[in-house]
């Protein structure tokens, strides 16, 4: 065991990946000889040459058309996307081309390869443009899988899970803890499984679902829950899509409350789809509304970043609501 | 630091335009058949020649016969690509059989070419449960993984950028291979375009770039399309070798196909090519010409037919004669009729085909929603035609 | 009034906001002299002048690009993106630039004057690429207004009022029922409200909820129920963004029960916002859980369309189980 | 019909790749001042001059003043445009004040130039609530309604696009106005680029293109952003008037500058202007060059300093003295840190701003949201101090 931030459990990932397999290739702006922005890719071009880990021009839809055809080819395509607010020029690459690739020719292509790998969320004054949650976007489009890592643990495992699944994935990483996030991570090879939310605590009175930097949000907030004798179970969704309902409905059976957090704008976030799902599962269950705390219906602020998020306050208040139904 | 410029300095105001920049038209043959005078004709033999002919003559007399089977009802769409057979056709007659294709959709002579079977292009066109793609796009959406064609998508020009991508692939499993993808001038406008060819040069890849220029996109000429002498300028925007063709020669775009690749594969320089033509159909068969361009205009582009100046220059290389091709059309004409009965009464795709391939494996909420909706079918099997005789056996 | 199919009450509103306002300026593939390739522009050109009807060269991301420009300057830029399949180039001008425009510059500067008209929809054996129901991708976006009309009266009045509306809007047409709707359409300039869903049938039972051309697919589904003796309650929710809540609350609140139904995939459909918003609001008055029936979690399909589509026959069967919960 | 080709045939099979197309680079003055032999000086008076130079001037105090303060902590980002000013400032020096502006992001030369206030420029630097822009975006997302100049947005090449639809406004309107959007060799390759490029040429706009190519982009240099001599070729593929000038010489962007918006107002000709020049400083506060370049590219770029090259120009006028300058930045310094010192200061925006400007009136829904959070402000006002104070009055 190491001890390593989420950045270095990134790096450490991508090493590994890169060192196991020739296949894989790395490539972004400004991912080469610097390393990325974030230093997410610090060295690689350094030990395994220019071919394998590279700059790209400053072109989004560009460095998803050419990731796709590069996972096409049989490569496990990993392209980084500065932010997660600049994944847009390439929607339609991810969306009508990635996530139907495989489907539309009946499987004689695939670019089940492809990782992107992105950092996301807000927290660390970037405004409208640096602070985006964009992953309900792409949980509406069959085909992809999208992955939220909270800690460095979970990041390394899932990364390395993410660029050998023979499915194209959207990686988003939680960059306001990239560095604070710190733990102990297996200097090995190892992976955890897609597609499986994680029960991080159990508990009795309510489930609290969230993914990515905001399980630091729940936890607080449970911790606070917990002090007024409410017991709250915490559950990690990890995957969002395909997400695993089947972990989060036998919690909701048990607890009978759910309460789902995401940093994103509350009107269609992935909250939405847990609830609509989860009600529809669980409704003789349920004891009160399931609860949503989420970002404002409004674009990333700056000076006001505070009041927008979800905070743990909110969350706290909400468990409050929700058990005093 | 890294301003490309090798740098000359000027003291007067002067802006530039290009206007001087003329790229000229490579051309072989004439209509007649006979060499331009002083022309470099590419080496080919009969055989090649020949096979060639019989490809074009394939797409013809598909696209004449499915364009009729779609007029009948028999077919919900169709597009053709009459008047482009040249360039279709000889571009993939300048490859190696694996040499990646990643095409738009009027490129069916470039699998014709392949060997892709009357049988398999209709399987495609009628979505049966033969078809490589499972019924699950539009007709014309061919694909074939043993033949290196990648299946075809409807957005336009994402292959552009997975061209470059599929083809630096290439490059680095030492394959000796290139990528060629085609596109058309008015797909050339998409930012795809743009990132497709920047990388390609800054990242050397061999990837080449084939622009058919038949003058529309769907209703748009290409006077609304661009303002500048066609599309293989912007080659040199990007510092890329470029050459422009006449799309109806197939022996001009044959030989510049073959330069491309060789500088392609063996110098990792990727190439744009340029082949003037004119679509003579409608864009396709929901299309209808006759509310954006004349007769005239199509009649004039008539007499340039590719199919005729190649002919004739294979009966003068008496490689070919008037018999021998009228019975090959007669011959083809047949094939397609008879591939088409067989494949228009083939059934569709199971129910199951429904959720394959949405991943590897199907996640168990498809598994779930296929349960579900196979229950439905029983509950009401008339409503279902396709799918309900098939479901709970075959 | 006049008989008119939809694709003639779209064409009819645009020539009379060019008409009333010289600043209308109608532009997108095809659009030019031939009038789209659904002839929704037809005549405008010649009507207009090439510089307010036109072509653009096939660049969805440079048409938006144009269009939020040309709106910034003042002008109501009405463009037109072919199928809605292809309105993914334009993704990051729509969701970073067109929704967040005057946000960011604290109202110095808005695009309020863009309209973005787009035909969705399957039903038309189009497969993938000509059949895509993408409004909840927009409906995660604050900032826009997302507007679908059910019938050709209901089109002319939102389109105009669409067109008018101080904000950006993306207005998706039914083309599976371009033609096919029929109805009687007033002659004269009139609007119909935004964010204001229409009760389209009185019930007591269940109230059924959908938009565009779904309308129809329900309506026949409540016919089925009707011959039950199940009453339902029909809502058009045409403003998807921002959306009625209250109208729907009030209806749940009588009927007791639920259901939604839309084209677009389930997960991560706008029905899923729908549901997690009324089981909160409404969670006392819920007899049974919020159904929704919805396009499968596959890529758009061709041959096996009809097995894919949330057909009347499925939202009967949903009804029936809502009912008998 | 109409492809756009004025054909000429050739017979020969030859690809070009624009090698033999060279964009000379215009230039005024010498780095002491003195104008090249034979160079084009353009026509302009002292004070012109001389709002120019202190333009430059109140652009580099305020630069190296406010990246000070970032680094102590007082402001949470920072951009220079350090070495960039002869192209920030000439630019806009040749312009109506009433042309539209819509830049990227380093162009805070033009807005000095255009007046904007220290106060100004440090509510947006500070986020407070007399910010235009109300506190929501980064540090240097400036915008001025009153001076044209478009509110920065940080996705780039975004303004590309949107520059050509706001001059075909204008063109419409008959204003006998154009619009300027600049951004970097690196925005450039966006497939917004092509596509603004491509639609300004065809449907014939009064926009100019202005494109700062400082060498890289973050860390990654041009070499590695694109293959060509630069941007400037990119134009002849869309046929569109192009120039090449020395970004470090205010007099060559100032000349380059007038004559493309006469071009572009008088005859409808989009043009696209590429200025050469450096990024000295930082790419931002956030970044640390060494990482990526020596000390020594960076050296032999100071010395061609704009400021020092047109303040030379000056002197050999005597238009200017070495103590007026000195007053000049002393003067700068001082009133950069007294606005600094008000603005850091003032309050932060209501809460109530938080949910404006969504849309032109906040929905209910926003307001009950809204409602909800000052509740929960109330709860815990220490939680957010810089809204509790004033959520109940004000
Ligand atoms: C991204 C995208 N936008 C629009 C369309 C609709 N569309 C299909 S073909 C076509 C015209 C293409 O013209 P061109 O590229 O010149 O090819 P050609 O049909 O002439 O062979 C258009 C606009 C599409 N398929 N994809
Ligand atoms: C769409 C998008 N992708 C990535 C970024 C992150 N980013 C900000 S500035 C920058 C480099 C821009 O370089 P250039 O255009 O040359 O301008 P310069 O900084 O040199 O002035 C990058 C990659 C962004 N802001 N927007
Ligand atoms: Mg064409
Ligand atoms: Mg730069």
């Amino acid at each position: 065991m190491a001890k390593m931030n989420l950045l270095q459990a990134v790096n450490n990932a991508l090493d590994i990946a890169m060192a196991a397999d020739d296949k894989v290739i790395c490539f972004g702006e400004d991912v080469g000889s610097f390393g990325g922005v974030f230093r997410a890719t610090s060295h690689l071009q350094e030990k395994y040459g220019r071919d394998r880990c590279f700059n790209t021009p400053l072109v989004e839809q560009g460095i998803i058309g050419f990731a796709n055809g590069l996972a096409a080819q049989g490569s496990r395509a990993v392209a980084e996307i500065q932010f997660a607010d600049y994944i847009f020029p390439a929607f339609d690459q991810i969306v009508n081309e990635s996530a139907k690739f495989r489907y539309r020719s009946g499987n004689l292509f695939d670019v089940g390869g492809l990782t992107i790998r992105t950092p996301y969320g807000g927290g660390i004054a970037g405004g409208h443009y640096h602070s985006q949650s964009p992953e309900a976007y792409f949980a509406h489009t069959p085909g992809l899988k999208v992955v939220v890592p909270r800690n460095p643990h979970q990041a390394k495992g899932l990364l390395l899970a993410s660029i050998r699944d023979p499915n194209p994935v959207v990686f988003f990483e939680p960059k306001r803890i990239y560095r604070a996030s710190v733990g102990e991570v297996p200097e090995e090879d190892y992976q955890l499984p897609l597609g499986e939310a994680e029960v991080t605590r159990e508990g009795s009175d309510i489930t609290l679902l969230a993914w990515g930097a905001q399980m630091e949000i729940i936890e607080k907030a449970a911790e606070m829950a917990d002090k007024d004798g409410v017991s709250c179970e915490l559950i990690d969704l990890r995957t969002i899509l395909p997400w695993d309902v089947d972990t989060v409905a036998a919690s909701v059976q048990k607890t009978g409350r759910l309460l789902i957090s995401h940093e994103a704008p509350l009107t269609g976030g992935f909250a939405g789809e847990i609830a609509a799902a989860i009600q529809e599962r669980c409704f003789l269950y349920l004891e009160s509304p399931i609860a949503r705390v989420c970002g404002l219906d409004t674009p990333y602020p700056l000076a006001l970043e505070k009041e927008y998020m979800a905070d743990h306050l909110k969350v706290y208040e909400a468990i409050k609501a929700s058990v005093q139904f | 630091m890294s301003t490309a410029t090798r740098e000359r300095a000027v003291h007067q105001l002067e802006f530039m335009r290009g206007d001087e920049l003329q790229i000229p038209t490579y051309k072989v043959v004439k209509q007649d058949g006979t060499p331009y005078k002083g022309a470099q004709v590419p080496d080919l033999d009969q055989a090649l020649a020949l096979k060639i002919y019989r490809s074009m003559a394939r797409t013809r007399v598909l696209d004449e016969r499915m364009l009729a089977a779609q007029r009948q009802g028999r077919l919900s769409f169709y597009m053709q690509s009459t008047g482009e057979e040249a360039t279709t056709v000889g571009f993939a007659a300048a490859l190696e059989d694996d040499d990646m294709i990643m095409a738009q959709y009027r490129e069916q002579g470039a699998l014709v070419f392949r060997g892709f079977t009357l049988d398999e292009f209709m399987n495609q066109l009628f979505s049966n449960e033969q078809d490589y793609g499972k019924g699950r796009q539009m007709p014309i959406h061919y694909g074939s993984r043993q033949l290196h064609y990648m299946t075809i998508s409807s957005p336009l020009a994402t292959q552009i950028p997975q061209a470059t991508g599929y083809a630096y692939g290439q490059k680095l499993a030492g394959d000796k291979r290139c990528t060629v993808t085609v596109f058309g001038e008015g797909a050339a406008s998409e930012g795809d375009f743009h990132a497709a060819l920047n990388m390609a040069s800054v990242l050397k890849v061999p990837v080449i770039f084939l622009c058919r220029n038949n003058g529309y996109a769907i209703s748009t000429p290409s006077s609304e399309q661009f303002a500048a002498d066609g599309i293989a300028p912007r080659a040199l925007g990007y510092r890329m070798h470029a050459i422009r063709v006449d799309g109806n020669d197939v022996l001009a775009v044959y030989a510049a196909m073959q330069e491309a690749r060789r500088l392609a594969v063996e110098e990792n320089e990727p190439v744009l090519i340029e082949a003037m033509s004119y679509r003579l159909a409608a864009h396709s068969s929901s299309d209808d010409p006759s509310g954006y361009r004349s007769k005239k205009e199509e009649e004039k582009w008539r007499e340039k037919d590719p199919l005729v100046r190649f002919k004739n220059w294979l009966l003068k290389r008496k490689w070919w004669s008037e018999e021998e091709d009228s019975a090959l059309f007669e011959r083809e004409r047949q094939a397609v009729l008879e591939a088409l009965k067989a494949a228009e009464h083939r059934p569709a795709p199971m129910v199951d085909e429904m959720i394959t391939d949405v991943y590897d494996q199907p996640t168990a909420h498809l598994t779930e929603q296929l349960e579900q909706l196979k229950a439905h079918i029983r509950r009401y099997p008339d409503a279902y035609p396709k799918t309900s005789g098939r479901i709970d056996h075959g």
